[in-house]
């Protein structure tokens, strides 16, 4: 091998604002490469991927939709992760938050109470916790590795919904179609930005973003999570109890993606739909590792993700560019900020060949 | 049930089962070794797309299921270059590698949609295959199939039984002491995740080639995650990785007979058995903790620096 | 004059834009392939004069009307949304943009620049069901459905009440697969189904596992949205094949003519929405001579095939001799006729 | 050592040895040779560079510059299976066993030729019952004790049948007897003509085995001495290059305990959590104001069980644990940390610290309570840093800066972190394991200063540890604790190593107590 790695010994602050941008121009490179190879025109394959979508207020409301659900749920994952709890169901706690919070407002349909949408938030809330809580109790009771406990809730999640959206909750005037009816007026989020659908969940995510921050920066709970994740036996020795943070852990990822889930279904969406996520809670895991676990950078991880989502569509629109094209190019963007990362621990050294293994023993 | 009736359920339960095999088996083998590769899903679709390409080229099922094999490593190559020696995340570049592998695998694929195969041969054992029920189950399959029994047994003996499996295990176990008796950590990870790779590309051969002859987008719908989630289940015992892929075809299967008979539940609760099932079953098993725990690679999914 | 003028420069240099969207892939071979043959189609037809566009895999939730938007506002004229779940997200991108037409499939919202198209499958899945009742032996028909949604039983019922005109002791056993593509789990379902003794396949998913279980189990089955007699050359007795291509050419016509109003279209064999596969050469030519004048009769209006006596799965009769269910009725069917073996959730 | 052989050619010879980490020079051009048949010993403070020296003879490490000779000839050692090639064997400081692995499997893991298990098995019982080295092929390695363990890495090497022996710190973790049986079995060696280097911080082992030792100061070779004719303190100053102070008691008079007791355990008896644990049985002790009391035994007897329940991370019925007369067993760590309670664990890395975090966020780990740093639910990061500043102070950690992460601190300084840690949260009961293990004599000085320092003051210290001379030179009283029983304690000068080590071997605690007291009564006499 031509490099070698180095351990820094510890976190190059420089590099850690500078390896993204690094893969960003990194993958710029590569893909205007693919885009050529392909036929189109680079420079204008990526305008249209990366500049397109956000070149106008509306845009960039979209991008905000967008990402609210992966930064939400993301920020959820991020606590559990770090305490190495390994929640991958997260689909199905979102899944389960719009059953739930759809449900009261299914239930209450004819209120026009200002209770009825927090009230929905807290029933989304609630329900992404019970579905996270089977995992934690089969983990704490049973030791029950939660990695499958949690992926396969996420099946029975959705098959549960498409159940209860083709029986019990069709819309009544809807001919029988699996769908619900449209949440009233009063069980929809407010828009925050007029003529545009960013909504009240944009700023609750970011609110989130902003708490888990200082909880994690600044408070006894962020340090135990991060101890528990790092050094089960210290945090044993320090009175932390890991058993405590699994079950916080879940329950935090599971109340947000529930709350994803609410958010999808009382905002963008407003009504139930058989199946109501492309899969935020899978993308999701990605969105909380490329933030490198950190609130603000899952923000912004969420943000890139969706402006690449985003970016896919105009693509197809613009240039007929194959949905295929978009899940490769995605997926070299990850490769290229997942690779980089690693110059945040490490030193990147060239070996100048075999002269100095000459001289050596 | 009559015993006619008992023998083709069974077959259709190996087929269902025989794809989740492959990917599962591969996968334990690279998380023996300490590699946590979530992104089974994409190299099983890589698999499949180039099996089926291969095989409308050359008509060689045989070349087909070779380069699915290497396609799938291939992909795996991807991802071991970018933990192993970058020490990238595991999990994230998993998930990236199944969205990677999700639209490479629809763009080589394009013109292959709506192209027919027959399926694969089948390689009748004569007269053992004439036995009743016995021969049908066991001697009449094809080469698929007989290759993903030899693959279990054959990883269960290279990992109890070989200096290699051994040294595979060791690395799973504490790469820090395989680093200090001199093992080349990297270097069989690299072999092991390869490895999950090349089969779970034959896992997606499988399907393309045999289990639904043809190519469409995406149609591995999400056996990729079960056959990981089997892996867990198995508690990294490749004999038990059988018996769950079993285990959860026949729930499957079974829940499809009872559909057909009109059990009068609704379709969506029968469809929730085999991940209700799957749960409940490790719920029993992982009451021993001590042998789950004892057998589960201690060093899986954590990067290693040879230098530190 | 002048601004006519300018009119038909302007048309001269800028083509009509007509854009898709497509719930799944275009590899997928099934419902959303046949969309983009009839794309492919518009294409054919208008070269230059139109350009089409399409974004595929946009799921149903929230990320339909910014896609659906997108095309809007990027200067289409005319969006076709191509599945169910697109019906809310098109209305309401729709109220925003009054100038571009829309076009929704399956749907029953409308509004002044909104059409809602859809077509009479169940019309190709009766004529199914005359040759079935014919073929099988068992008297066990295996039906996989996707989603329990009034569209697929509706095929359902049609299917079994010509089945049991022509053979009144068959019986139709039906699994869900919960999934409109899944060609595992779909071969699988037609297996089990095998297994109980069905002896013909109906799908109303959408790939060709089905079928190809039936080529190699020896029996039969009915293709869906394409013909795909290559698959299973011995067992496809026939397919009830998609066919927008008409319909998308027509409309696009409509629009660069200016002549483009909203309205309900619900074709069947008459539109040639919905055509019949050949039929294959082991039917007896009798049945196919009966199911062609099915066709013939049905496309007339002479025949439709909800009409009474029709007798729920309790055997009360629910249609009366003579009477033809309004389309009302039809478009939220969610009950069985008699002789399926199933029970559908209320 | 046979005089004959020491004319002959060095079987190794080191020259010019030179290794830079980033930041370090941590072997700088090094020379020395080691002789058939020579025990060498190799000394040094923690971080003067032994380990990465014997790493680079076992090949896991490539000298920048230098040269190295076997049996005279020049040859390059890359990796280990080249050295293992050559006759080199090694015990690792840290072990470099596999947990979830047998023994068999372990050993086979460091041998070539062809694998087979069974005749390995045989072999390996045929070479540990010709050294007196009992280990079973058979036994997971998670279920060893830590001597055991220490058996199979030497069996491992043994059958490798090694020119040359090398030992990092072999007998940190060791019984007196265990000691002794190690030393035969070196001996024997030797005079089979094996050549040993030999690594360890306790310089009486280094007078009692080796034949020459070099010494090495900051990556330095300092000089060689003939340890026979040297003093373990005359040793120390070579190494540390100043002056060194023994340990030192204010209050002289041991005999003098205050009467009032602060802590006591009642008929402890608890069932092992772990798999392979140890069973408690009916452990009792009262422990006095101002008294340092020893708890000796063998790794694996219930220390780790006896911690955990002091520690409060296993709980106990309430009445077991009494601190100033209060029922504390169902106290959680914290709540016994407000109490009054601090704990060094044996593990540094993982246990007592997070290796990566920054030594002020290992501060707060366990310092949080009593020293008030949490304000409102937040972290009060001036207090917390000054807490982290005033520990590296008092007990002269070196360091970079608090910043640095725990895991980069030398095991010596990273000791004296976590020690001082819990010192300065002034304990009304401090508990510590293994409080020196493999540290340096100059840093186990501080920290045995600073446990007699905290005594006088009036706390309680107890100590767990396997090293009966550290338990000699600093506690009151000391008990045995022997498959998960605690033996009566006894006042530290009636206590003589011979007995202790019996007791630590398992010998019945009836019949010695008697065999002590008879002694005590002599004393007396
Ligand atoms: N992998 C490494 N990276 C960077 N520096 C290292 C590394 N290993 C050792 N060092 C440096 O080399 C020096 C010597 O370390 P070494 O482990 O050889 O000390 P030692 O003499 O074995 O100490 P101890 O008595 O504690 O075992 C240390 O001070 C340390 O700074
Ligand atoms: N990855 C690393 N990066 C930088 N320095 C390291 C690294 N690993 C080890 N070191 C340095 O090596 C030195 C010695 O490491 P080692 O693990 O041998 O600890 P030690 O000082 O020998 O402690 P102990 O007495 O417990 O063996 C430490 O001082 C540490 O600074
Ligand atoms: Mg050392
Ligand atoms: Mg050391």
């Amino acid at each position: 091998m031509l490099f070698k790695l180095e351990p820094r010994g510890g976190i190059s602050a420089r590099m850690v604002y500078l390896t993204p941008l690094l893969a960003v121009g990194f993958t710029l490179v590569v893909g205007a490469a693919l885009f050529a190879a392909l036929g189109y025109d680079p420079i204008h394959t990526l305008k249209v991927f990366f500049i397109h979508p956000v070149n106008s207020v509306q845009g960039l409301a979209e991008l905000g939709v967008k990402a609210t659900p992966l930064i939400l749920i993301g920020l959820g994952l991020a606590v559990g992760f770090r305490a190495n709890v390994w929640n991958i169901g997260a689909e199905g706690q979102l899944t389960l938050g719009a059953i739930a919070g759809g449900g009261v407002a299914l239930y209450f349909y004819d209120s026009n109470s200002p209770l009825l949408l927090p009230a929905m938030m807290v029933a989304g809330v609630l329900g992404g916790m019970a579905w996270a809580a089977i995992p934690a109790f089969l983990k704490t009771r049973f030791n029950t590795n939660e990695i499958l406990t949690s992926l396969m809730l996420t099946y029975v999640a959705l098959l549960l919904l498409a159940m209860l959206v083709n029986g019990p909750w069709r819309d009544p005037d809807g001919y029988n179609f699996p769908e619900s009816r449209i949440f009233s007026e009063a069980a929809t989020l407010p828009i925050i930005l007029e003529g545009t659908r960013l909504h009240l969940g944009a700023a609750i995510a970011l609110l989130v973003a902003v708490i888990l921050w200082f909880l994690f920066s600044r408070t006894l709970f962020g340090f135990q999570v991060r101890v528990i994740g790092q050094a089960p036996a210290a945090a044993g020795y320090a009175g932390f109890s890991q058993k405590k943070m699994v079950w916080i852990s879940l329950l935090l990822a599971g109340g947000l993606a529930g709350l994803a889930g609410l958010v999808e279904v009382a905002g963008p969406i407003g009504q139930l739909l058989p199946r109501i996520s492309p899969g935020y809670g899978f993308t999701a895991i990605i969105v909380a590792f490329l933030g490198r676990l950190h609130p603000v950078g899952v923000v912004l991880a969420g943000l890139l993700m969706a402006l690449s989502y985003l970016g896919g569509e105009s693509a197809q629109i613009e240039l007929g560019l194959p949905v295929a094209m978009t899940g490769v190019f995605q997926g070299m963007l990850l490769f290229f900020l997942l690779a980089s990362d690693v110059l945040v621990t490490y030193r990147l050294r060239l070996l100048p060949g075999l002269k100095r293994r000459a001289g050596g023993v | 049930m009559n015993s006619d009736v008992l023998v083709l359920t069974l077959l259709t339960v190996i087929s269902a089962a025989t794809p989740l095999i492959f990917a599962a088996t591969g996968e334990l083998v690279a998380e023996k070794s300490g590699v946590l590769n979530l992104g089974v899903e994409g190299m099983m679709l890589v698999g499949a797309v180039s099996a089926f390409l291969a095989v409308t080229e050359t008509q060689s099922a045989l070349f087909a299921c070779l380069v699915a094999l290497i396609a799938g490593a291939g992909m795996a190559l991807i991802f071991a270059f970018l933990t192993l020696t970058l020490h990238a995340n595991q999990v994230a570049t998993g998930l990236a590698l199944t969205i990677f592998g999700i639209g490479l695998s629809a763009l080589v694929g394009q013109d292959l949609v709506g192209v027919a195969y027959a399926g694969l041969p089948k390689l009748t054992v004569p007269v053992l295959a004439d036995i009743p029920i016995i021969g049908p189950l066991l001697f009449d399959h094809n080469f698929l199939i007989y290759l993903s029994i030899v693959v279990v047994f054959g990883v269960l003996w290279f990992l109890q039984k070989s200096r290699m499996g051994l040294i595979l295990r060791a690395v799973g176990e504490s790469h820090d002491a395989a680093h200090a008796i001199g093992y080349r950590v990297v270097l069989i990870r690299y072999l092991a995740t390869l490895f999950g790779g090349g089969m779970a590309g034959l896992g997606g051969a499988y399907i393309s080639l045999s289990y639904s002859p043809m190519w469409a987008e995406n149609m591995t719908a999400g056996r990729g995650w079960i056959a990981l989630a089997l892996v867990v289940f198995a508690t990294w015992r490749p004999v038990r990785v059988l018996l769950g892929a079993y285990l959860f075809g026949g729930i499957t299967i079974l829940q499809l007979h009872a559909q057909a008979i009109g059990v009068s539940i609704p379709s969506e609760m029968l469809s929730m058995l085999p991940y209700l099932v799957t749960i409940i079953v490790l719920v029993m098993i992982s009451r021993d903790s001590n042998r789950v725990l004892g057998n589960a690679p201690a060093c899986l999914g954590k990067p290693f620096n040879a230098a530190a | 004059a002048a601004m006519l003028g300018m009119g038909t420069v302007a048309q001269a240099a800028e083509p009509t834009k007509v854009g898709f969207v497509y719930v799944g892939p275009i590899g997928d071979h099934g419902w959303t392939y046949r969309h983009d043959i009839g794309r492919l189609a518009i294409d054919k037809a208008f070269g230059d004069q139109v350009k089409t566009t399409f974004v595929e895999s946009v799921s149903e939730g929230a990320d339909a009307e910014r896609v659906i938007r997108q095309l809007a506002s990027s200067g289409h004229n005319l969006i076709f949304t191509t599945s169910f779940g697109y019906m809310n997200p098109t209305i309401k991108v729709a109220k925003q943009f009054a100038d571009v037409k829309f076009e929704h499939a399956t749907g029953y919202k409308r509004a002044k620049n909104v059409s809602t198209y859809m077509a009479r499958f169940y019309e190709g899945r009766y004529v199914a069901g005359l040759v079935a009742g014919k073929m099988t032996k068992s008297n066990t028909i295996g039906y996989i459905g996707s989603f329990p949604i009034p569209e697929v039983v509706r095929g359902i019922n049609a299917f079994t009440l010509a089945l049991r005109k022509v053979n009144p002791d068959a019986t139709v056993k039906v699994v869900w697969v919960n999934s409109w593509y899944d060609p595992g789990k779909e071969g699988d379902a037609a297996k089990t189904l095998i297994d109980q003794g069905a002896d013909v396949i109906l799908q109303h998913t959408d790939s060709p596992a089905p079928l190809q279980v039936a080529e190699k189990r020896g029996v039969y089955g009915v293709g869906q949205a394409s013909d795909m007699a290559k698959f299973a050359p011995k067992a496809q007795l026939t397919a009830i094949i998609d066919n927008w291509d008409g319909y998308y050419v027509q409309r696009t016509k409509d629009v660069i003519e200016g002549t483009w109003e909203s309205k309900d279209t619900w074709g069947g064999f008459d539109s040639g929405m919905v055509e019949m596969a050949p039929f294959n050469e082991v039917i007896p030519a009798d049945t196919i001579a009966s199911a062609k004048a099915a066709i013939e009769a049905i496309k007339s209006g002479e025949l439709k095939p909800f009409t009474g006596p029709i007798k729920d799965q309790s055997g009360k009769v629910v249609v009366a001799e003579g009477v033809s269910m309004p389309d009302s009725d039809l478009l939220k069917m969610n009950w069985y006729v008699e002789g399926v073996e199933d029970k559908l959730p209320k | 050592m046979n005089l004959s052989q020491s004319n002959t050619t060095p079987r190794l010879r080191l020259s010019g040895i030179t290794k830079a980490f980033p930041g370090c020079l941590a072997n700088d051009n090094i020379d020395f040779a080691v002789m058939p048949g020579e025990i060498h010993a190799l000394l040094g403070e923690n971080g003067a560079g032994k380990s990465t020296l014997v790493k680079i003879i076992y090949g896991l490490l490539k000298a920048d510059r230098g040269v190295i000779e076997w049996e005279g000839k020049h040859v390059s050692i890359d990796n280990p299976a080249a050295a293992r090639a050559l006759g080199i064997g090694m015990v690792f400081q840290h072990f470099s066993l596999f947990e979830a692995l047998t023994v068999a499997e372990n050993i086979a893991l460091s041998l070539d030729g062809a694998y087979n298990l069974a005749a390995l098995s045989e072999k390996i019982a045929a070479v540990s019952a010709s050294y007196g080295l009992k280990v079973d092929p058979k036994r997971w390695v998670h279920e060893l004790s830590v001597g055991e363990r220490q058996r199979v890495e030497i069996v491992r090497c043994l059958l490798q049948t090694p020119q040359l022996l090398v030992m990092d710190e072999p007998t940190s973790v060791l019984t007196p007897q265990e000691v002794d049986k190690l030393f035969e079995v070196l001996r024997r060696l030797s005079s089979e003509g094996v050549s040993i280097l030999y690594i360890s911080h306790k310089l009486d082992e280094i007078k009692a085995l080796c034949h020459h030792a070099t010494i090495l100061r900051q990556g330095r070779l300092v000089g060689e001495v003939v340890p026979a004719e040297e003093t373990a303190l005359s040793m120390a100053q070579l190494m540390v290059g100043e002056q060194l102070a023994e340990p030192l008691r204010a209050d002289a008079d041991r005999d003098r305990l205050d009467q009032e007791v602060l802590f006591q355990v009642n008929e402890l008896t608890l069932p092992s959590e772990q798999p392979f644990g140890v069973d408690l049985h009916a452990i009792n002790f009262e422990l006095n104001r101002g008294e340092i009391f020893g708890i000796a035994g063998v790794a694996g007897n219930g220390q780790n069980e006896l911690l955990a329940a002091l520690s409060g991370e296993v709980s106990t019925p309430p009445e077991t644990i009494l601190l100033n007369r209060q029922p504390i067993g169902r106290y959680s760590p914290t709540q016994r940390r407000s109490a009054g309670i601090t704990y060094v664990p044996e593990e540094r890395l993982g246990h007592g610290a997070v290796p990566d975090m920054a030594l002020h966020e290992n501060a707060f780990l366990s310092g949080f309570i009593r020293r008030r740093l949490l304000r409102h639910g937040m972290i009060d990061i001036l207090a917390r840093n000054r807490f982290a500043r005033e520990v590296c102070d008092a007990f002269n950690v070196k360091h970079s800066g608090i910043e640095s992460a725990a895991g980069s601190l030398s095991g010596g300084n990273l000791q004296k972190y976590i020690v001082g840690r819990e010192v300065l949260q002034k304990p009304t009961v401090f508990i510590a394991a293994q409080p020196t293990w493999g540290v340096d004599a100059g840093a186990a000085a501080v920290i045995h200063q600073a446990l007699l320092d905290l005594a006088d003051s009036g706390s309680v210290v107890l100590i767990v540890s396997q090293d009966l001379d550290e338990l000699l030179l600093i506690s009151d009283r000391i008990a045995v604790i022997s498959g998960g029983r605690l033996s009566q304690a006894m006042p530290t000068r009636t206590a003589d190593r011979n007995r202790l080590g019996m007791l630590m071997g398992g010998m019945k605690a009836g019949t010695l107590q008697e065999e002590v007291e008879a002694q005590g009564v002599q004393h007396a006499v």
